[in-house]
């Protein structure tokens, strides 16, 4: 199973407000080439995925929040899992997208390659809608009765290594990313984030 | 300076990109700065301080120029309010220094020894010192690059052989 | 005397998406911000900055009108970018100084002007323009003045400079500037959507890329 | 901590306008624990290791909230990573609350190193702080702090010493 063809699937099913929080590298790439949008929050740094995705999740439990991981970023601050589960919470998909390898350091294996079983330790964590799947029929399934329904749904999709030759590049840094974003929320929610007013002295 | 360095220097210059540069000569860069009047392809704006040099350098960036502010040590401290301040630390500008009161320097400049890196450091200007000639162009070209990736003013100090 | 908000509500009106404005920190900004102009220009550009950061701009895109909304105690920082001005003599370049005598951000705030600027004694701006080489430089204190400098100012070859004598203190500004913050963008949020603006009107690529 | 320092950081938290915390249950914090879980006017998100405590105020902020951190000594260091690439990287604001042990006058040997640690860290991470060791002092500092860390976005972080920790 290509993760490409997962995000093609996923993206498919998404509607213009889902917030999506994505991994740096070809995480973040595949995904904004498929769904460019400024509902995205890409490239967030090395096992800090889950974790900005959770105090999203916390904050607008109004919205969907999906968290687009990597095995080796996940395993780097597991416990997120564990942090997750006992928020209870109702707006969550968490995709791994398990290749077994940090590919961006040169393709050594992960721990998933061994004997750790990513969907297991989810659900010994407290995530009790774990799953793995490994062909695109199944991921499909599975990613669509988690958008049909309420709840924190995890879904392990083994997928192969490599990425596809020729993405767009990303064109904006953290900082004009975090512009973005914000922006957007304070225009979706009526908020508001950057520039309040400073009176306290 | 002899001409040769002064000539790898403003070669590096170009091969890095720079297409536009700002400054106030030091007489140990005199070669340098004559030769890049006589290029039309590095455009050279004369300022009246240094401050004022980053912030023409600054308004060449957004113009779509990859700039180059080149000054004395004396006039980083010049600029530190500019360079500190360009649009908050973040736009790319590559600072380009004759090293003077480095050890080896046979004037009398050994003040700035104490000031220059220090102050750099505190101001959270990322810079490379280049001592030798051979590697000029690599420093410059490495600098210019991260400049433009981390937008923020990136320092070129030459010194030692490169510069004597 | 003029007011600063009155004539930057004319000269906004007299400004194309085809122009870019450098506005200086201080109450300038805030009052540009207000025509919707923000995000397009280059705002809040710290102490002494503006003019030689409209110069720079200036230079780098020639065929493109550039207009610096100084102010005095700004320019009087770096007087001496007047001279580099005029040495350059850049034809799309147009500084308009609002001169209002003292240093407003540094006063007390509360409708009060702050201590005196040199524009309050002897010092003729227009006069140093002059000198350093602007030759079309002069000094206007109606709106009517004003309108008709600022046009001739934009359809002509610059460089050139007006400065307007404007109120000591801004009326809609008695606020201690302590609290004047609020919506608009900070320097970082607005170097990214004024790249990003010349990246579209230019089509050139100025911020490299986001990597990752 | 004793309940009027308690108090004190509760009321800072309040008027600066505080509405997420996150942080590692710490015996250094264990009364404000209670307090701030117990208390409606904050969001509240244990975690189990201080790491994933930036990444989760650092979505809190990007969507609407004003989040604070609470991180012992020991887990400053553990947060360096995120605090790096994260709130540095990005530009993000985070108020960092820090009960500072090894402190000169905390007698407790396995404390010593975060004195070596702790304050040049900040400075190496480029945070700002303040030391506030009188408890009447730490509602403004942490009001201070906050204000600051909004409007610079980059963190900023309170030391508590002293008898503000006792």
């Amino acid at each position: 199973m290509k993760r490409f063809d997962c995000f093609k699937s996923l993206a498919a099913m998404l509607g213009p407000d889902d917030i999506v929080v994505a991994n740096v590298g070809p995480i973040s790439r595949e995904w904004n080439a498929l769904r460019p949008s400024e509902a995205n929050l890409l490239q967030v740094n090395l096992g800090l995925c889950a974790a900005v995705g959770l105090g999203i999740a916390i904050t607008l439990p109004h919205r969907r929040v999906v968290i687009l991981d990597g095995d080796g970023n996940l395993l780097l601050n597991l416990a997120s899992l564990a942090d997750m589960a006992n928020q209870g919470l109702k707006n969550v998909l968490h995709i791994v997208l398990d290749n077994e390898t940090y590919e961006g350091g040169g393709g050594l294996p992960s721990a998933t390659a061994g004997k750790a079983d990513l969907a297991l330790i989810a659900k010994g964590a407290g995530i009790e809608n774990a799953r793995v799947v490994t062909v695109l029929d199944d991921f499909a399934q599975a990613a669509g009765d988690a958008l049909r329904s309420s709840g924190h749904r995890f879904i392990v999709a083994k997928v192969d290594k490599g990425t596809v030759e020729k993405l767009p590049t990303l064109t904006l840094d953290g900082k004009e990313g975090k512009y973005r974003f914000a922006r957007y929320i304070e225009r979706t929610e009526g908020k508001q984030i950057l520039r309040p007013r400073y009176t306290h002295i | 300076m002899e001409i040769e360095k002064a000539r790898i220097v403003v070669d590096g210059l170009k091969e890095a990109g720079i297409n536009f540069t700002v400054g106030l000569p030091d007489s140990q860069f005199h070669e340098v700065y004559e030769q890049i009047l006589q290029d039309p392809s590095l455009k050279y704006v004369g300022a009246g301080n240094e401050a004022e040099g980053a912030s023409i350098a600054m308004g060449a960036w957004f113009g779509g120029k990859k700039p180059a502010l080149i000054i004395a040590t004396s006039g980083l401290l010049v600029a530190t309010f500019s360079l500190a301040r360009l649009h908050l630390k973040e736009v790319p500008l590559l600072v380009l220094i004759p090293y003077r009161g480095d050890l080896g320097d046979p004037r009398w400049m050994g003040i700035y020894k104490q000031f220059v890196e220090p102050m750099l450091n505190s101001m959270d200007i990322p810079y490379k010192i280049v001592s030798r000639k051979d590697e000029i162009k690599q420093t410059i070209a490495d600098c210019q690059i991260c400049a433009e990736a981390w937008l923020k003013p990136v320092a070129v100090l030459v010194t030692g052989e490169a510069l004597w | 005397m003029v007011n600063r908000a009155d004539l930057i509500s004319i000269f906004g009106e007299m400004v194309n998406d085809e122009m870019l404005v450098v506005t200086p920190i201080g109450s300038t900004t805030p009052l540009w911000e207000r025509t919707g102009r923000g995000p397009t220009s280059l705002t809040s550009v710290s102490l002494g900055m503006c003019t030689p950061t409209a110069l720079g701009l200036a230079l780098a895109l020639p065929h493109r009108k550039v207009i610096a909304l100084d102010s005095d105690g700004n320019l009087i920082l770096n007087l001496c970018s007047l001279g580099t001005v005029g040495n350059e003599r850049p034809k799309n370049l147009t500084i308009i100084v609002f001169d209002n005598g003292n240093y407003l951000s540094g006063g007390p705030g509360k409708g009060k002007p702050g201590m005196p600027t040199a524009t309050a004694g002897n010092m003729d701006l227009a006069a140093v323009g002059r000198g350093c080489g602007i030759e079309k430089a002069s000094i206007v204190r109606t709106e009517a003045e004003f309108k008709v400098a600022a046009e001739k100012a934009l359809k002509e070859d610059g460089p050139s400079m007006i400065v307007a004598k404007i109120d000591p203190v801004d009326v809609r500004q008695t606020k201690n500037f302590r609290e004047d913050r609020g919506p608009g963008q900070d320097t970082r949020e607005n170097k990214y959507s004024f790249a990003r603006h010349i990246e579209r009107l230019e089509n050139i690529k100025i911020l490299k890329r986001g990597g990752g | 901590m004793e309940s009027q320092a308690v108090d004190a950081v509760l009321q800072g938290l309040k008027q600066s306008g505080v509405d997420f915390i996150s942080l590692l249950p710490d015996s250094d914090f264990s009364g404000l624990q209670k307090k701030v879980t117990g208390d409606p006017s904050f969001s509240y998100c244990a975690v189990s290791n201080e790491a994933i405590g930036v990444g989760v105020c650092a979505g809190a902020w990007l969507s609407g909230k004003r989040p604070a951190l609470l991180v012992p000594t020991s887990g400053l260091l553990v947060a360096a990573w995120p605090l790096t690439s994260l709130c540095m990287a990005w530009g993000l604001p985070l108020l960092l609350l820090i009960p500072f042990r090894g402190d000169i006058g905390d007698a407790f040997w396995l404390m010593g190193p975060y004195k070596d640690t702790t304050e040049p860290l900040l400075g190496v991470l480029h945070i700002p702080h303040v030391v506030v060791s009188k408890t009447e002092e730490v509602t403004k500092a942490i009001v201070d702090a906050q204000g600051s860390t909004i409007s610079w976005q980059r963190p900023v972080a309170v030391l508590l010493t002293g008898e503000t920790i006792k």
